[in-house]
């Protein structure tokens, strides 16, 4: 069985993977201890306060505005954990978008049921797509007529990353909604159609991570992955060069 | 004032037919403002939203159609105000005049659908035709469900079912038919004039 | 307006909300029988992905199982029809219709509700939405099939949507009629003296529902009904420009947002979630106050978060679209909205708790129902945190672990509330009590395999296995907790060993149960003070008159440590 | 009440001409809506004042009236930054202007009902209160 995958995360094989861990575990300790701290205090409820051991219930305690502190401290830590913790992460996944010259740039489009990554080759440009042209060899319609898309590489259900480079990738989808998922890169995002949507990663893992799709997206949904595979930047180059280019 | 609004054997003193009237035309509210805030989220956002132009669209006859939705509004209240005052035949008169204005406000719907479709905007023609479609549909539904409404007032006020004490059917079906009004009145820029 | 009772006035066609309650229960009670069903087919899917399915894999046809391994297209049915039953046709009607039917009129003094005729009308227009539904099976086209939430393009492009959609309008009609009568029978049918402080809690619990209903499901109408048009005639609200399906471009106008439906179907399905859990909370303060023989902690204080929750219900909803493309900006907006949500969550659940303390506890079965509530459904609104908050939601969103929150809020939340509800009220609607000795059987095997089904979701969640996988061993990240469906699918077929002894319990007891007297559970609410089951189409003999609050329990004193609401 | 019904009538029909007029006067696409937006308002006001008695009624239908409208513009204003101003052109630039001013303009509308039912709360809190004080010390007498 693969070494990545045990019974609690992944490995962390992004470089925000560590942030989102770390809110997991502050999360799931918080919600432990509300848990205990409820159970006790249930469990001698039940038992001090049973019919037998007290008779008459006690009339007067109704209303006391103490008694809602547990909500006051629940609500204080969740201030926190937004303000302090959840916004900076989520702009800095969302919105802290690398530049083309120091960042790779990939466009993943999503279609029922394979992701084809689309390299846009040494001139950087990516060829013009036009729908009218998609067939079997040509998944991402690529104009041949355009010299953009002559050294553009596709590849189909693999999707190979530069390890310790930031990768800008450019998500879309063809028919319907799919979403874009790396368990070992904590990565998520609605591939919609119509839209094309930026995000980024990078990946500091060399090895073979899986991507799969997390929305419904027809009868071959679970059988839609594709291979994620890391390389060191100079074996990524030799990849990318053994390519076939162009249509 | 005249008796129904007195207070009725309710706690809250309002007559439970009118307040159920008023729940549901508050769920109307919301079920025309689902489709106007969807009509207007594409009409600002999508990326080929096509208006057609006024001349296509027939401005004037639909200024025609909301005077004459209007006057339907106004007969109906008349009609309101004839029972109050214990006037059976003024409020037959006024429920004709009103069902009549309705049927008239059907008949021009009816003869600008097949003008537009000439045009060319039908219901899978665009956006614009679409949601057009859609709402003067579903708004033309609300239309015919009013005219038998009032067709059944028009029955028991025949009958003579409706007295000063007992009339308050006529003023439900009055709300329901301004709320019909009322929606025309907004469906009539969105649509035809912006 | 006494009409001549024939069998079919009587039962069928009834006026008399009481029928009518009964009627909303054993429907809803089948239909989540049924929905139970599906998912016992899908559990044995993933448990053993590939292998025919056993006794009744052969009679399939070849559509859902040829040989009888089951087809990843019936899977997605099963998934969609599972979560459409279960809430349209199963919690909402038995939680509102069933109760808020019965129990509401009789709780705030009333002969019947404001409107007989549009309450009949409710419970049909239910009954026709789930025949249609059920026969969207074997309609041409089948059953939809793109989960319940039914996400454009897939709900239009895929077969089997359009009888769903008008199935949906159906049930919605029937909901909005329904919730028309609670708030005018509320607001004005309440006996002398019952203010709106003197409510049950129940009560509240259901007036706040039928608002939430009121404004809420106009909006799912009318994207149903655009969802309708894409798929019949041709229209694209929901559909892009240049989308290209299965190799050949779809020839419409193009232009219309895919998030569009997101936002309508969510600004809806979230107040739903509520819909779904605030008559259970009614029914657990309720029979807490009952059980602990006390008045109910923080009276004001929940009712007041009830609405709350109510008006913050409509402005949460994109929570769940923070990974579909929504803005960044507004993903913030959206977390600060849900986090303000759960404070009066937090607030009503530790109300329930702190009202244990200085009680007098009798564990009879509906307060055992009522005690398991509180610590389950604690543990699905405290899962309910990582997946509002944006990070982790990044990581959670679509995984097992959003199936296993939602289910243990609503499954071992509001459905052990509804039962405990059952037990609780079965003496009122049938004079009759239901078996204690089967009552306990039901309820620890029902509440130790329902964690039994529910619990390892959350792990699988944390390794990251996807929702709705027709075969999870297809992906290498999903086979380390493989075993775990094997678990799951044991308790699962557990869990239905455990709810025959309620079925037989439920049907035998309405004829042969112990006759018990008008207030068994020595309750203070109205319902209690007329016989059981209540006089048809007048319920009181007298008009009750409410002297004081709904849960004067163990008033110092006093002899008895209860003292009804109408008695001097 | 009949003269008060022949004026609403009048007024009705010339606001219809005039937001005829005033969409044939070709004015910016702003300044046209609000003007558009602005007429059907005073219409619609005037029929649910006057021609549907909300005027006379009690203040349970009034507020039930302001929850409906309330809750459509929140659908309405809510889901338009989403969608509403996504241009292809800025769809990217996430710093637009247009997105800024919309996103503070929720945050104002989001404090509004707040205080609104604050307000609301505290006044029915309040009297509640008060008939309790009122009541207390002759109900335990009974």
């Amino acid at each position: 069985m693969n070494s990545n995958y045990g019974w609690w995360l992944p490995v962390a094989a992004s470089s925000y993977a560590g942030r989102i861990d770390g809110s997991l575990a502050i999360l799931h300790w918080a919600m432990v201890i509300i848990f205990g701290l409820w159970a006790v205090y249930m469990a001698y409820c039940l038992i001090r306060y049973r019919s037998s051991a007290s008779p008459r219930a006690d009339y007067h305690f109704t209303e006391s505005m103490k008694a809602l502190t547990p909500d006051v401290v629940i609500l204080v830590f969740e201030v926190w954990l937004i303000f302090f913790v959840g916004v900076p992460i989520w702009a800095h996944i969302r919105e802290d978008l690398p530049k083309p010259p120091e960042a790779v740039t990939v466009g993943v489009t999503a279609e029922q049921f394979a992701w084809t990554a689309h390299y846009p080759g040494a001139d950087g440009q990516f060829g013009k797509q036009d729908i009218r042209l998609v067939n079997a060899g040509n998944p991402l319609g690529l104009d041949p007529a355009d010299t953009a898309g002559q050294d553009d590489v596709v590849s189909v259900n693999t999707l190979v990353l530069p390890v310790g480079k930031r990768v800008l990738i450019n998500l879309s989808a063809k028919d319907v909604i799919h979403s874009f998922f790396v368990p070992e890169f904590r990565i998520k995002q609605d591939a919609v159609p119509g839209m094309r949507i930026k995000l980024w990663v990078e990946p500091t893992l060399e090895g073979k991570f899986e991507l799969g799709c997390a929305q419904l997206c027809g009868t071959g949904h679970y059988r839609m992955r594709a291979d994620v595979l890391v390389k060191s930047a100079e074996e990524y180059q030799k990849w990318l060069d053994a390519q076939k280019k162009g249509i | 004032m005249s008796d129904s609004h007195a207070m009725a054997d309710t706690n809250t003193g309002i007559p439970s037919g009118k307040l159920g009237m008023w729940v549901f035309l508050a769920s109307e509210v919301m079920l025309f403002g689902g489709f106007i805030s969807s009509y207007v989220i594409l009409r600002t956002g999508s990326t080929n939203f096509v208006v057609p132009g006024k001349e296509m669209l027939g401005v004037p006859l639909a200024m025609v159609n909301t005077f004459v939705l209007i006057t339907s509004s106004v007969t109906m209240v008349l009609a309101l105000d004839a029972i109050e005052k214990g006037n059976v035949k003024g409020l037959i008169r006024n429920l004709i005049f009103t069902l009549i204005l309705a049927a008239c406000f059907l008949g021009i719907k009816s003869y600008e659908y097949p003008h537009k479709w000439h045009e060319g905007i039908t219901i899978s023609s665009g956006l614009f035709g679409s949601f057009y479609y859609t709402l003067t549909g579903l708004h033309m539904l609300h239309v015919v469900g009013g005219m038998a409404y009032m067709g059944y007032l028009l029955r028991n006020a025949l009958a003579g079912r409706y007295t000063v004490q007992s009339h308050a059917r006529v003023e439900y079906a009055g709300l329901y038919w301004h709320f019909v009004d009322l929606v025309w009145v907004i469906l009539f820029p969105i649509f035809y004039l912006l | 307006m006494e009409r001549v009772e024939t069998f079919w006035s009587k039962y069928v066609f009834s006026l008399d909300h009481k029928v009518i309650g009964i009627q909303y229960m054993i429907t809803s009670l089948l239909f989540l029988l049924f929905g139970f069903s599906l998912v016992l087919l899908m559990r044995w899917q993933l448990a053993y992905p590939g292998h025919p399915i056993p006794l009744i894999g052969r009679f399939l046809p070849d559509f859902i199982a040829a040989g009888g391994i089951m087809h990843p297209a019936a899977y997605n049915t099963l998934g969609a029809m599972h979560g459409t039953i279960m809430i349209f046709l199963g919690i909402v009607p038995l939680g509102v219709g069933a109760f808020g039917n019965y129990i509401l009129p009789l709780q705030i003094g009333a002969r019947d509700m404001a409107f007989p005729r549009i309450n009949m009308l409710s419970y049909w227009n239910y009954f026709a939405g789930g025949v249609l539904m059920l026969m969207s099976f074997v309609l041409p086209g089948g059953a939809a099939q793109s989960g319940w939430t039914s996400y454009a393009p897939l709900s239009i492009v895929s077969p089997g949507q359009t009888v769903w959609l008008i199935a949906m309008t159906f049930l919605i009609t029937s909901s909005l009629l329904g919730s028309i009568n609670f708030i005018v029978t509320t607001l004005n049918l309440r006996a002398p003296g019952l203010t709106f402080s003197r409510l049950p809690l129940f009560v509240w619990a259901q007036f706040i529902t039928a608002i939430i209903l009121l404004f809420a499901f106009p909006v799912l109408q009318a994207a149903a009904i655009l969802q309708l048009l894409d798929r019949v005639a041709g229209t694209s609200f929901y559909l892009p420009t240049d989308l290209i399906v299965g190799g050949n471009i779809l020839d419409n106008a193009g232009g219309g947002s895919v998030l569009l439906w997101q936002h309508l179907f969510w600004f809806l399905a979230h107040p739903e979630v509520y819909v779904l859990l605030l008559p259970a909370m009614g029914i657990v303060a309720e029979i807490l106050a009952n059980g602990t023989r006390k008045p109910i902690f923080g009276y004001k204080e929940i009712a007041g978060s009830f609405a709350f929750i109510a008006f913050l219900s409509f402005i949460v909803w994109a929570h769940h679209m923070f990974v579909s493309g929504l803005k960044t900006k507004l993903s913030y907006l959206f977390m600060t909205t849900t986090m303000i949500i759960s404070v009066p969550s937090v607030a009503i659940l530790t109300c329930f708790l702190l009202s244990l303390k200085g009680a007098s506890i009798r564990y009879r079965l509906p307060m055992l129902f009522a005690l398991a509530f509180l610590p389950l459904f604690g543990i699905g609104g405290l899962t309910g945190l990582p997946l509002g908050f944006t990070p982790t939601d990044v990581y959670l969103h679509d995984t097992y672990y959003v199936i296993g929150h939602f289910h243990y809020v609503v499954v071992t939340g509001s459905m052990i509330a509804l039962m405990g509800g059952i037990y609780y009220w079965f003496p009122k609607m049938f004079g009759r009590k239901m078996n204690e000795k089967w009552g306990h059987v039901h309820f620890w095997g029902t509440v130790i395999a329902m964690n039994g089904v529910f619990f390892p979701m959350f792990i699988q969640g944390m390794a990251g296995v996807q929702r709705r996988l027709y075969d999870p061993t297809v992906q290498a990240h999903n086979l380390a907790v493989q075993p775990l469906n094997i678990l799951m699918t044991a308790s699962a077929f557990i869990l239905l060993l455990f709810q025959i002894p309620f079925i037989w319990n439920f049907f035998h007891s309405i004829f042969k149960g112990e006759k018990t007297e008008e207030n068994p559970w020595q309750a203070t609410t109205l319902e209690w003070a007329c016989p059981s089951p209540p006089l048809p189409h007048r319920n009181f003999d007298k008009e009750p008159v409410v002297r004081r609050g709904p849960y004067e329990y163990s008033v110092p004193g006093r002899g008895e440590d209860f003292w009804p609401q109408d008695k001097p | 009440m009949r003269n008060v019904y022949l004026a609403v009538f009048a007024a009705l029909a010339v606001l219809t001409a005039v937001t005829v007029g005033a969409s044939y006067m070709h004015l910016a696409r702003p300044q046209a809506i609000a003007v558009g937006v602005c007429i059907a308002a005073v219409k619609v006001s005037l029929i649910v004042f006057f021609f549907m008695h909300m005027k006379f009624e009690g203040r349970i239908i009034r507020w039930l009236m302001v929850a409906a409208l309330f809750f459509a513009l929140i659908l309405l204003f809510f889901i338009l930054p989403d969608l509403g101003w996504s241009c292809a052109v800025c769809f990217g630039g996430e710093g637009s202007p247009m997105i800024q001013g919309f996103t503070w303009g929720i945050a104002v509308l989001l404090s509004l009902p707040a205080l609104l039912f604050g307000a609301f709360a505290f006044f029915i809190i309040r009297s509640i209160r008060r008939k309790n004080e009122l009541t207390r010390d002759h109900s335990t007498a009974i």
